[in-house]
């Protein structure tokens, strides 16, 4: 088995591990540290598929911006869920084994399909060109379309979250 | 080498553990922490797809960048949701937003 | 192949290495004589009250929002940045107005309110 | 001879040449070679520190006409060798009631993000660590996990002032890192490329002729990320205790603070590499080592800078801070950014020094704009002036008593 299996299978026991903490631990506190792990695993299998520019998107966006998001959230709204008895609903036996199925379901479905063992790369040693994927987004026959309205998605976010986050004092009597 | 198995087996896993605390979790930020886990093993199935077969063509980093983008828009407008909520009614448990209950 | 992730990899684990290392020397290094007084949380010379849990304010829940957007951005503006050279003069305006847009966002947000720190 | 040009390649060539004769297989050569040049530039960086300390103290004694640390060794130098002996026979208090893994991972976090920094910086032509093709976010991405560090610091002491200072301090570094963001588009876009390697070479002209507005927008926001004065809030000892590190002791607490110091200094390496051409100067490409003497020198005197600065300038009061981020750094960037792309695309290509005046004019002109912009909404809204008569706490009955002696004696006077 090469090194790099090795690596691979490493960096994903412990990314599904974190995620499993995620989402049983009860602190939600925990949780979110525990989701910081999982998304840095996520950017080291990224890494792991020869890419270099989104490995570090994933880490400055997922960590640095989301997860700061969330565990700001957890503190502002932590007075009354002071994380006391279970954190998972009534149904959870359920939920997992919906879970459970769904997994089991899509290995199944994979496994019929030729293409699952391929081994060979597509992609350059030299990791993706982002020049080129930089010129496609702003190609007119590319990807100009997805490129403006992602700003516009951003803006819409921005007006909507804003909106709802601030408080309204005339309103508040 | 890796076989391109293994990122879809692990993908999919990582989506399945999101999708029982979408279901199972009380708490609505716990919530969102699960669709956060979908939506990673969704980009990691995308990214895996493009470097393995089609990376010739830039549909699946395009496709990459609008995830994240997504997943940040819908973040940051699903927690702003929570707080307003939370500020009016003092709850963060979904099971009890009942407000809109027939 | 995956040279530079190798090396950077291997610089993170040096560097997550070197200061456990000298914080696990100090740690054999100096004396352990814990009491109760000495663990006691300092706050200004009082007693601690309450939890630690005390309610923030939802400014900073505001500026981690408004951060988001902006970060988020950096996916497309930089790609569009490093292909700057190779670009027509439309592509140019493209990423303009992919920035007026932003620039529209953080200005609702001002008019808003929602940048004062009060 | 060889040897003299270009230490640091012809050691990696010979080291090489050794392993393979001894049949070692290419990729674990590679892996060697790796481990060796990431352990010495680390600790390198390390033991830099221990040097950055003395000087910014001597620095700052002068500045306030002392002499600074001048006892142990000459000029004082091995002050800080016996500061370090002293920390490190330190006890560790633990108070009660922390999160034992947050609240020990945090200090190595803290020094981990900054030093991941130096994975990426080219010394020179030949001596850099990778040629890492998506450097600059990279960067970025290694201190939103210090981010991370600071968050598990605040909430994993269990003490309500430590969480506080850790959130006024991710907002402090979340917010600085929106411009700093921003001011890098300029650099890259110039260069065509992500890799600090590649934005090096890009500048036989610095950028800092092409974009001297986006440069100083990148220092202050670089200086706001370390935390030093005059953003210095996340440490103010007045408001806060002592920031988000106050119930850490020994070297633990040491680790803080020698993140605080390489940060300041990869600061300094980052803003030469961006905008005063790194290594370049003339005849650094044929020898090496004479590129790394530039480039220690220009970031000698941009950290310089910042250590004036540092002991010049008085603390920012949060909202001030936090006003002077969203409510000018980022619009300024941002309309800098767009403006910079249009003009320099319309401009021709190879004429350097029509560049460079039309470049510095659109700068001069955005901020003389943004100048007026400010003061014009200044006029508008005027802030609420400070009164000025005494408060009432202040004037009674201390004040009042002088106050009428005073007056008294001007009578009699």
């Amino acid at each position: 088995m090469a090194v790099i299996q090795i690596v691979f299978i490493l960096v994903a026991v412990v990314t599904i591990i974190s995620a499993g903490m995620v989402v049983s631990v009860r602190s939600m506190v925990h949780a979110a540290l525990w989701l910081v792990l999982a998304l840095l695993g996520v950017a080291a299998l990224f890494a792991l598929l020869q890419v270099r520019f989104f490995p570090v998107v994933q880490v400055l966006v997922y960590i640095g911006a989301i997860a700061t998001l969330i565990i700001v959230a957890v503190m502002l709204t932590r007075q009354v869920m002071q994380d006391v008895g279970s954190q998972l609903n009534s149904n959870w036996w359920l939920a997992a084994f919906v879970s459970v199925t769904l997994f089991i379901g899509m290995v199944w479905a994979l496994s019929n399909w030729p293409g699952m063992m391929t081994t060979t790369r597509a992609v350059p040693p030299g990791g993706e060109d982002i020049v080129a994927f930089g010129k496609a987004l702003t190609d007119p026959a590319g990807f100009v379309i997805p490129f403006e309205v992602a700003s516009v998605l951003l803006l819409g976010a921005l007006i909507g979250a804003i909106f709802l986050a601030t408080e309204r004092k005339e309103k508040q009597g | 080498m890796i076989p391109l198995s293994w990122y879809l087996i692990f993908s999919t896993a990582l989506f399945c553990v999101g999708l029982f605390g979408v279901l199972a979790r009380k708490n609505a930020i716990g919530i969102l922490m699960g669709v956060e886990l979908m939506l990673n093993a969704v980009n990691l199935n995308l990214l895996a797809f493009w470097s393995y077969l089609y990376a010739a063509q830039m549909n699946g980093l395009v496709f990459v960048a609008i995830v994240f983008i997504t997943a940040s828009a819908e973040v940051a407008v699903g927690l702003a949701l929570i707080i307003s909520v939370y500020r009016c009614r003092r709850i963060v448990v979904a099971d009890e937003m009942t407000e809109l209950r027939g | 192949m995956l040279n530079d992730w190798l090396y950077i990899g291997i610089f993170a684990g040096i560097s997550i290495f070197l200061p456990a290392a000298a914080i696990t020397i100090a740690g054999i290094l100096g004396p352990r004589k814990p009491d109760l007084l000495k663990n006691s949380i300092y706050e200004c010379g009082i007693e601690t009250v309450g939890t630690t849990w005390v309610q923030f304010k939802a400014q900073y829940y505001v500026y981690t929002l408004v951060f988001l957007i902006f970060d988020v951005e950096t996916i497309l503006l930089y790609p569009w940045a490093v292909a700057y050279h190779q670009m027509l003069l439309f592509g140019v305006i493209e990423g303009v107005i992919f920035i007026l847009i932003l620039l529209g966002g953080l200005l609702y947000t001002w008019r808003k309110g929602a940048l004062e720190w009060v | 001879m060889n040897f003299l040009y270009d230490p640091v390649g012809f050691l990696a060539e010979w080291l090489r040449g050794l392993l393979s004769t001894w049949g070692i297989p290419d990729v674990w050569i590679t892996f060697m070679l790796f481990l060796v040049g990431a352990g010495l530039l680390a600790t390198g960086a390390m033991v830099l520190v221990v040097f950055l300390i003395w000087g910014e103290r001597k620095v700052i004694g002068r500045v306030q006409d002392r002499f600074g640390p001048n006892r142990v060794g000459p000029w004082g130098i091995f002050q800080t060798f016996a500061d370090l002996l002293k920390i490190f026979t330190k006890e560790y208090i633990t108070p009660t009631g922390v999160d034992i893994v947050s609240y020990n991972l945090a200090p190595i976090l803290a020094v981990a993000s900054v030093l991941m920094v130096w994975a990426v910086i080219p010394f020179s032509i030949t001596f850099y660590g990778t040629d890492f093709n998506a450097a600059v976010l990279y960067i970025m991405a290694v201190g939103s996990i210090g981010e991370v560090g600071v968050v598990m610091a605040g909430w994993g002491s269990n003490n309500k002032y430590a969480m506080l200072a850790a959130f006024r301090a991710v907002a402090q570094l979340i917010s600085y890192e929106v411009p700093m963001v921003l001011s890098l588009v300029l650099p890259v876009m110039f260069a065509g490329s992500m890799s600090l390697v590649g934005i090096v070479q890009s500048q036989p002209v610095w950028n800092i002729f092409l974009a001297p507005l986006g440069a100083i927008v990148f220092l202050i926001s670089s200086i706001a990320e370390v935390g030093r004065a005059p953003f210095d809030l996340t440490e103010s000892e007045s408001e806060l205790v002592a920031g988000f590190n106050i119930e850490y002791s020994g070297l633990k607490f040491g680790m803080f603070y020698v993140a605080d110091f390489l940060h300041a200094f990869t600061i300094s390496l980052l803003f030469a590499t961006f905008f005063l051409g790194g290594w370049q100067g003339p005849g650094a490409a044929q020898f090496p080592f004479l590129g790394f003497v530039y480039y220690v020198l220009k970031t000698g005197c941009v950290y310089f800078l910042t250590v004036l600065m540092r002991a010049a300038l008085p603390r920012f009061r949060i909202d001030q801070m936090m006003d002077l981020n969203w409510k000018f750094l980022t619009p300024l960037s941002l309309v800098l950014v767009m403006l910079s792309a249009l003009v320099y695309k319309i401009l021709p290509k190879n004429m350097v020094f029509l560049q460079v005046i039309v470049m510095v004019v659109l700068n001069v002109l955005v901020y003389v704009v943004a100048d007026w912009l400010l003061n014009y909404y200044e006029k508008r809204n005027p802030r609420p002036a400070v009164v000025n008569e005494l408060r009432p706490m202040a004037r009674f009955p201390y004040a009042v008593a002088q106050s009428s002696s005073v007056s008294k004696k001007a009578r009699e006077g």
